[in-house]
């Protein structure tokens, strides 16, 4: 029964991440950030459960519960840590104000859309439809790294936009292979840390998390 | 048991010790040991595919074929003289206390890591694993570029990171893409990403899926192959890191974005009836030759300077292959090859200069013949080599894919000329001064490591007159494989 | 065609390879005997003279034996290198032995310890020049030309930057090479259009394609780019003032003699040889351009005040006469008057010949005047006659033939392109018809200035009183040097007494390029030079010299018969003025002056004059190229700007280098979708 | 060859010795005529010579073997112009040797040489001497180059002979360009044989003197070479003149009577001349320096204008 509303469920999920990822773009706080990160990936998890449960594919209980570990449990908390130690709380002025990201989102989503139509009208997999939605989102992502000042929300957007892919590569292909997911996963894990790393040294060199310090190489 | 094991094995394994052991006194020593056995490895590995014809390994996970068995055994072999020639520079840097046992300690376990994993992208037959090793290949090098731990080599890390992070995202996107072309045509459970598999379909796969996969794949890899308007990140990490760092960064790393570029472009061409993607290789491959060029008549720091013209080189390389046809893509592996020989000699020498002169401000380092003919000498000619002065193989390539432009894509060569003139006239006029006239240096304590230097030249020499018949019999191949 | 070094079949070619090859070891033994200065200079430059010498005697018989080839296992793999020894390149390989000979020899007394460069390095730059000049003629495909083309360039530039702590010099140095590539890579591009695309590099192949108009002329104007900014055609001359003075002159010597005339081989290789149709404007661009060099040049040359660059000039305005020869020719050759175009090759040709001597002659004397009194400027020198006879009157020659002048080399080559001119009626274009009178009319213009120039550079050098006095203990040229100018001196004197000779020499060269040659004409006329017929024109320098000699002999036979010879030797007269300083001669300013007057638009001139007030007046004149304003500065400070716009590009903020790979993803995202 | 070829040359040669001191003086007595002066013998340069060669020469000390040797040169030079230039017959076995060019290079090899010789002492108005002369040659050589090509346009030829034959023995024929060679060509020779208004023989006024100011420090033997070279030069570009533009009477290959009559016309030919150049002489001023390349460039240009009417009308 569960299998019968399979397909619209999927796309009730996919229609939540990029909802979250509008969301993030328009938030300022940091914490609510990492909290409607960490929704996403919930989100992403369910999506890719519920693709394993229809389409008999345990790769993808695998490749969920990878998602589960990584971006619902450790990285938010990292982060978390990470803002408590050096209570970055705000992150208030962005380089594009709110109204206006929205509206360029929206194009993207427009264009996202565009590009994806022919791809997933022949696309004979459960959810070929939400390619769109997963290019949207990662274009989306994309902007909010482009318009965020301070490294936090700059890595959470690089976050996310993993989101969207992983939520591709879920939803469109039901799963890469297995040992190519592992090698993401196992990628994804050591950059988070190296990240990690970096924003305490940047802390300690230029005692904020912004990055307008880091403009020193250029032409001049 | 197959000597791919080592050439994988020896440096994972080197990591892992190093790690343990690296600050000590002798981890130099050890680290050009691994590298030497790498290297050896990848001879053997490189005889075998002589002798045997291109071979699948472990499941299909990895393909060995005359494209990548030579840039294997050039990656090897440029790490060699690069940790030979990282033995006294790194003492020297030890000494300035620029680095400490730790950081020795990371900087060895990383330049190990580094090499395993550009040799895991060249050797593995799967797109997704090409995929993960140059984004594990990205992470050891932000390391290694951050090792001095000054703002400046932070903040080019981080912009290293970040840029080249969202581009490998991209390219994971153009992945999936792949990989749902490829289920379309095989079903949900036979589908793959093993390249040899889909070069057998290529001609199935579908042309609107290809399409965007292979502009996500350029943009992607290309973030990392340093294409204008991508390259933002390359002459910063090039500048910060330590030379040696900058001489595998600029000699290898390029080229297994490039060659991850490659592969694609075969199944691309394969897929579709227009040539896409050689006129998007060809339109970046003009863009980075001119910008670049222009870029390089403006620069004052050594390290910088000699980025942009990797940054030029390999937009060449990639206008190369754009064109496509035998002779360009003959030129472009050439060009590939004495590239990379070439321009970590430049940087060996330079790493010299920049250690006698303590800086890397070009207007303070004056006279190298006077302090030492052979960092001089070495100098000179090694960028006489890279501006394209016969008898040097850069030369061979150029005049290839020149005189092949001017038929084949008359529109071209005005840039291309520009290009080149421009970036000859840069670099000439902030070298002469660096290597004659009176001097303002001071020798130093450990002899510099020059034989790697000239070991490089004269490969590169012997590339520019006389290619030996097997090296051109992968050319060729490797050529034909890539077809357009 | 001939396996390569087999003994059974051993040809000139062979011959032409040994001594390349030996000219490269002896340059290796430099490198060995690095500050062993002695060695180089007694040892192994005598020995490399040795080997031109070889060079010249081959080339001599090779001019009149059938074109040779052979394949040398280098190179790239689908092209190896290919040599090819036909009468054209035997023809410059003549000139090469010829000239280096007596440069080789010059060089071995004239290098002096501690000068920059070790001299050991020095050898083995000069013999890599030379080794690789003789392979540039002797190149059948485009890529072995091109490396030892480059190779070349490479080679002089580290001459010219021999003695590099000067900055002067590392400016010329610089300014050379980066001309020298951007011609090579437009020659790169002229032979990326002649191979059409076969992916085959051989000359051979290149005469088989049949270029549209439109690319043939493309290939031809890359060609004259190419090759002209090595040669020193305007606009791209201004390296050639820089570097020769920078150069130690015996290797002035031979880039003037030799460089700039391999440079002309190229036009010649591809202009007549590889391009197949021609067409008639190319003649009369080259024409053009050859004519204004040379009016530039000659001009520009009279108002030198230091000698190397009056010499260079000089030689910018020869290469320009012979730049107009190859013009008429080409456009006879257009309109199928095949006589008449070797009629006018041959002019030029000669012209070649005749220079190399003379200029390496000239360019050695001032070698020699250099080392002896450590004075490049005209105005710190005079009355070195008296000091130095073994230098002034070998030069005084080279300034006889330089200025065109009978009965010398220089005086042949103008006559016979006069005649060209002279005889130029019947062209299809009336305008045509029209413009070769004015040409011949400005050729004979340009004649008449060098002997102004000529006139001035020996009278400033050699006559007069010294203007300093350390010019007193001047010495003379050693052994070495003064064999080296005597064996340029025969060259220059055989080339004015024997032009039948020459031209027979000339002839097969004439006939492979434009398929017609003057020996026939030649041969049954005996003593005299005639280009067509009796009736037409006809020049016998022998008898011509044996008049003057004659007449002077009778003349003083009789004066000291019928008068007497007694004289007197006092003080000069000078209108009774007594006190008379050195300092009252023309300086080399005060000569050039009229020309500065009278070719004002020329020069870019700043004058300081004194006022009547100054307490030590002074007046200071300093003539420049305008060419350096309105051409070379506004590239390079057009290239400024661009750059700097682009610098703009890189501010260092990540956003906006984020910005950069998403609008480049939308843009090209944007370009596929269909 | 033909032993009539051989006299006619010899004649020729011993006719110019002989007679370029005589015109010479022609010149110099009407000139003197013409300004109201007590007029010289017509003999005077002889007497001169004749003076100048028995005086002992006095040589400045500093003067080199070059200084020695130049009168001698230029002497030679000016007796071979004109032996290969047509003046009583056409058939001149030495003229194949040398043909209209070769002509102009002779003239500029004399110039070359005084002017080395003038420079050779290095006194102030030497060197200024040279510098002048060769500002005159510059401009004068070619022109008369170019007054020649007319000529040899009109007969396909550049041998003197060959183009004094086809003038004389084609029917009467008026070639325009003639007129344009011919004001060239008396712009040329009065700048070349330094006749007013360009320069003044016979005057030792510092600032305005060119050819007196190269010849100051010669004296006795030298000196009398160059006086005699100087009006060989004078006859020279005369029989020249003559030659080209009244070519009518000069005899042509074995043809005595015609040789014998070729004399007394040749005397005719020459004292007009010689009347008309002291006309010119008294009648024009001296002009400054500065003005003589305006003077000769105009020269230049009439000759270069004479050769495109030539085209132009497609004559040869």
């Amino acid at each position: 029964m569960i299998a019968k509303f399979a397909p619209q469920l999927i796309n009730l999920f996919a229609t939540l991440i990029l909802l979250l990822s509008f969301a993030m773009i328009s938030q300022r706080r940091i914490v609510t950030l990492i909290n409607l990160f960490m929704i996403q990936g919930a989100a992403l998890v369910a999506a890719s459960f519920l693709l394993g449960y229809v389409t008999h594919q345990p790769d993808l209980y695998v490749s969920g519960a990878l998602t589960l570990v990584l971006k619902v449990i450790f990285i938010p908390w990292m982060l978390h840590r990470v803002i408590r130690k050096l209570n970055v709380r705000w992150d208030v002025e962005t380089l594009l104000n709110v109204p206006t990201t929205m509206l360029v989102g929206i194009g993207l989503v427009i264009l996202a859309f565009s590009l994806a139509l022919p791809v997933s009208r022949l696309s004979d997999a459960l959810a070929g439809g939400s390619l769109g939605i997963a290019l949207a989102c990662i274009l989306l992502s994309f902007m909010m790294m482009i318009t965020r000042s301070k490294a936090v929300p700059q890595v959470i957007g690089f976050l996310s936009m993993e989101n969207g892919l992983i939520f591709a590569a879920t939803a469109v292909t039901s799963g890469m292979p297995m040992i190519v997911e592992f090698g993401i996963a196992l990628d994804v894990l050591v950059g988070v840390l190296i990240l990690g790393v970096f924003m305490f040294q940047i802390c300690e060199k230029f005692d904020t998390l912004d990055i307008h310090n880091l403009e020193a190489l250029k032409e001049d | 048991m197959n000597p791919l094991l080592f050439v994988l094995g020896v440096p994972l394994l080197g990591g892992v010790v190093l790690a343990l052991t690296g600050h000590r006194g002798y981890a130099r020593d050890v680290n050009v040991g691994f590298s030497l056995l790498t290297f050896l490895a990848s001879c053997v590995l490189t005889a075998q595919v002589i002798n045997n014809g291109p071979q699948l390994l472990w499941h299909d996970q990895f393909y060995i074929d005359p494209l990548n068995v030579f840039l294997v055994t050039l990656t090897a072999f440029v790490s060699l003289t690069t940790a030979i020639f990282s033995r006294p520079y790194m003492r020297i840097e030890q000494d300035h206390g620029k680095m400490t046992p730790p950081r020795m300690r990371l900087y060895h376990s990383m330049y190990q890591l580094f090499s395993f994993t550009m040799l895991l992208g060249f050797t593995t037959n799967n797109l997704g694993i090409i995929w993960v090793a140059m984004e594990a290949a990205t992470l050891t090098t932000v390391l290694l570029v951050s090792v001095y731990r000054t703002t400046a080599s932070l903040e080019a890390a981080w912009k290293y990171f970040i840029l080249c992070g969202v581009g490998i995202a991209q390219a994971l996107f153009g992945t999936i893409l792949l990989y749902m072309a490829a289920e379309k045509v095989l079903g949900p459970e036979h589908a793959t990403l093993l390249w040899t598999n889909l070069n057998d379909i290529k001609g199935q796969l579908d042309p609107t899926i290809i399409t965007l996969a292979f502009v996500f794949l350029l943009i992607g890899y290309g973030t990392k192959i340093g294409m204008v308007p991508l390259h933002s990140w390359l002459p910063d990490a090039h500048a910060e890191g330590p030379t040696p760092v900058s001489a595998v960064l600029s000699g290898l790393l390029l080229n297994v974005a490039m060659y991850a570029v490659l592969r694609c472009k075969v199944l691309t061409d394969g897929a579709l009836e227009s040539n896409m993607a050689g006129q998007l290789m060809m339109g970046f491959g003009l863009l980075s030759v001119t910008v670049a060029a222009f870029f390089l008549s403006r620069q004052k720091d050594v390290k910088r300077m000699f980025s942009y013209s990797s940054i030029e080189h390999m937009g060449m390389i990639t206008f190369a292959f754009g064109m496509g046809g035998p002779v360009a893509n003959f030129a472009g592996l050439l060009h590939m090859t004495v590239h990379s020989l070439v321009k970590s000699a430049i940087f060996f020498t330079v790493g010299h200069a920049t250690q006698k002169a303590g800086t890397q401000v070009m207007s303070e380092i004056r006279g190298l013949i006077k302090v030492n003919p052979n960092v001089g000498w070495g100098l000179m000619l090694s960028v006489m080599a890279i501006l394209g002065m016969p008898p040097f193989g850069v030369f061979a390539s150029e005049f290839l894919i020149l005189t092949t432009a001017m038929r084949q894509q008359p529109w071209a060569a005005p840039f291309l000329f520009l290009g080149l003139g421009i970036a000859f006239a840069s670099i000439l006029v902030r070298v002469l001064p660096m290597v004659f006239g009176d001097t303002t240096l001071k020798p130093l304590a450990h002899p510099p490591a020059l034989i790697p230097v000239f070991v490089h030249l004269a490969l590169a020499l012997v590339l520019g007159l006389f290619i030996p018949p097997y090296l051109n019999g992968w050319y060729v191949q490797a050529a034909s494989m890539l077809g357009g | 065609m001939t396996p390569f070094l087999h003994p059974a079949t051993w040809v000139h070619l062979d011959w032409v390879l040994v001594v390349v090859v030996a000219w490269l070891l002896i340059g290796l033994l430099g490198v060995l005997a690095l500050r062993r200065f002695r060695f180089v200079a007694i040892v192994l430059f005598p020995i490399g003279a040795f080997f031109s010498l070889l060079l010249l005697g081959v080339s001599l018989s090779a001019v009149f034996s059938a074109p040779e080839t052979a394949i040398l296992p280098l190179g790239l793999p689908q092209l190896p290198f290919h040599l090819r020894l036909d009468s054209l390149s035997a023809f410059f390989l003549l000139l090469i032995g010829g000239v280096s000979a007596g440069v080789s020899t010059f060089a071995a007394g004239y290098f002096r310890q501690g000068e920059g460069t070790p001299p050991g390095l020095i050898c083995l730059e000069y013999h890599v020049f030379l080794a690789s000049i003789a392979l540039v003629v002797m190149a059948d495909d485009a890529y072995l030309f091109m490396v030892v083309w480059e190779t070349m360039a490479l080679s002089s530039f580290f001459l010219v930057m021999a003695n590099h702590r000067i900055p002067e010099i590392r400016n010329a140095g610089y300014l050379y090479m980066l001309v020298a590539h951007i011609g090579a890579l437009g020659i790169l591009l002229c032979f990326g259009l002649l191979q059409a695309n076969t992916g085959d590099y051989t000359f051979a192949n290149m005469r088989q394609q049949h270029l549209t108009p439109f690319w043939g002329s493309v290939a031809f104007v890359l060609a004259i780019f190419g090759f002209g900014a090595k040669a020193g055609l305007l606009p791209l001359h201004a390296w050639l003032p820089e570097a020769h003075p920078a150069a130690p002159s015996p290797f002035s010597a031979l880039m003037s003699g030799v460089m700039l005339k391999i440079a002309l081989y190229g036009i010649l290789r591809v202009s007549f040889d590889l391009l197949q149709e021609h067409i008639w404007w190319w003649g009369v661009l080259l024409m053009g351009v050859g004519l204004a060099t040379a009016l530039f040049g000659v001009v520009f040359s009279t108002v030198q005040v230091e000698m190397k660059r009056l010499l260079a000039y000089s030689s910018i305005e020869n290469i320009g006469l012979i730049c107009a020869g190859f013009g008429l020719s080409l456009l006879f050759l257009a309109y199928g008057m095949k006589a008449l175009s070797a009629l006018a090759l041959t002019a030029a040709m000669y012209h070649m010949l005749a220079h190399a001597f003379f200029k390496s002659l000239l360019f050695c004397s001032t070698g020699a005047v250099m080392h002896a009194t450590g004075e490049r400027s005209l105005g710190k020198l005079g009355g070195l006659m008296r000091y130095m006879p073994w230098v002034a009157w070998p030069t005084l020659i080279g300034v006889l033939a330089c200025a065109g002048l009978p009965p010398f080399g220089g005086f042949i080559a103008e006559w016979l392109l006069l005649q060209s001119f002279l005889f130029t009626t019947g062209l299809p274009s009336s305008f045509l018809d029209m413009l070769v009178p004015v040409m011949a009319a400005l050729i004979a213009l340009i004649a008449a200035l060098s002997g102004y120039t000529m006139v001035k550079y020996f009278g400033v050098i050699f006559l007069g009183q010294p203007r300093e006095e350390n010019l007193a203990h001047a010495h003379d040229a050693g052994p070495w040097e003064r064999m080296g100018m005597m064996w340029l001196v025969v060259g220059c004197v055989v080339l004015g007494l024997f032009p039948n000779q020459i031209i027979a020499l000339i002839d097969p060269a004439t006939q492979l390029l434009a398929g017609a040659g003057l020996a026939h004409t030649l041969a049954d006329s005996g003593w005299l030079l005639v280009p067509v017929s009796v009736e037409r024109a006809s020049y016998a320098p022998a008898i011509f010299l044996l008049g003057v000699l004659a007449s002077i002999g009778l003349a003083f036979l009789l004066v000291r018969k019928l008068y007497h010879g007694r004289m007197r030797r006092v003080p000069p007269w000078d209108c009774g003025y007594p006190w008379q300083t050195a300092r009252m001669q023309d300086t080399a300013e005060g000569f050039g002056q009229p020309i500065r007057q009278i070719f004002e638009p020329f020069f870019r001139m700043q004058r300081q004059l004194p006022s009547a007030f100054d307490a030590q007046p002074s007046y200071k004149v300093t003539v420049e190229d305008p060419l350096w304003y309105w051409l070379y500065l506004p590239i390079a400070r057009l290239v400024e700007r661009v750059s700097r716009i682009v610098g703009l590009l890189q501010q260092g903020r990540i956003a906006v280098y984020l910005m950069y790979s998403f609008i480049t993803l939308i843009v090209v995202l944007l370009a596929v979708k269909r | 060859m033909s032993w009539l070829g051989a006299f006619s040359q010899l004649l020729a040669l011993v006719m110019a010795l002989v007679m370029a001191p005589l015109l010479t003086g022609w010149v110099n007595q009407w000139r003197a005529r013409l300004q109201n002066k007590s007029a010289p013998g017509l003999l005077q340069p002889y007497r001169m010579l004749h003076k100048l060669f028995n005086k002992e020469s006095v040589m400045a000390e500093r003067a080199s073997a070059l200084y020695r040797t130049a009168p001698y040169i230029i002497f030679s030079c000016m007796l071979l112009a004109c032996a290969i230039i047509p003046t009583l017959s056409t058939d001149l076995p030495l003229s194949p040797a040398a043909d209209a060019i070769a002509l102009v290079g002779l003239f500029a090899l004399a110039r070359v040489f005084i002017s080395l010789a003038a420079m050779d002492v290095g006194t102030a108005f030497g060197t200024l001497g040279a510098r002048r002369e060769m500002l005159v040659g510059f401009l004068a050589e070619p022109a008369l180059l170019m007054v020649l090509f007319c000529a040899s346009m009109i007969t396909r030829s550049t041998s003197l002979t060959a183009i004094v034959e086809t003038l004389a023995h084609r029917e009467l024929a008026i070639y325009p360009s003639f007129l344009l060679a011919g004001v060239a060509f008396t712009m040329v020779s009065l700048a070349e044989n330094a006749r007013v208004p360009v320069d003044n023989p016979d005057t030792h006024l510092e600032l305005t003197m060119i050819h007196e100011s190269m010849i100051l420090e010669y004296s006795a033997r030298h000196l009398a070479l160059l006086e005699w070279a100087a009006s060989l030069k004078l006859f020279a570009y005369s029989c020249a003149g003559l030659a080209i533009f009244f070519p009518w009477g000069v005899a042509e290959a074995n043809s005595p009577l015609a040789l014998l009559l070729a004399l007394p016309v040749l005397m005719v030919k020459l004292a007009i001349g010689g009347f008309l150049l002291a006309l010119v002489e008294t009648l024009s001023a001296k002009m400054r320096i500065f003005r003589v390349p305006e003077f000769l460039g105009t020269a230049f240009l009439l000759a270069v204008l004479g050769l495109l009417v030539n085209v132009l009308l497609g004559v040869g």
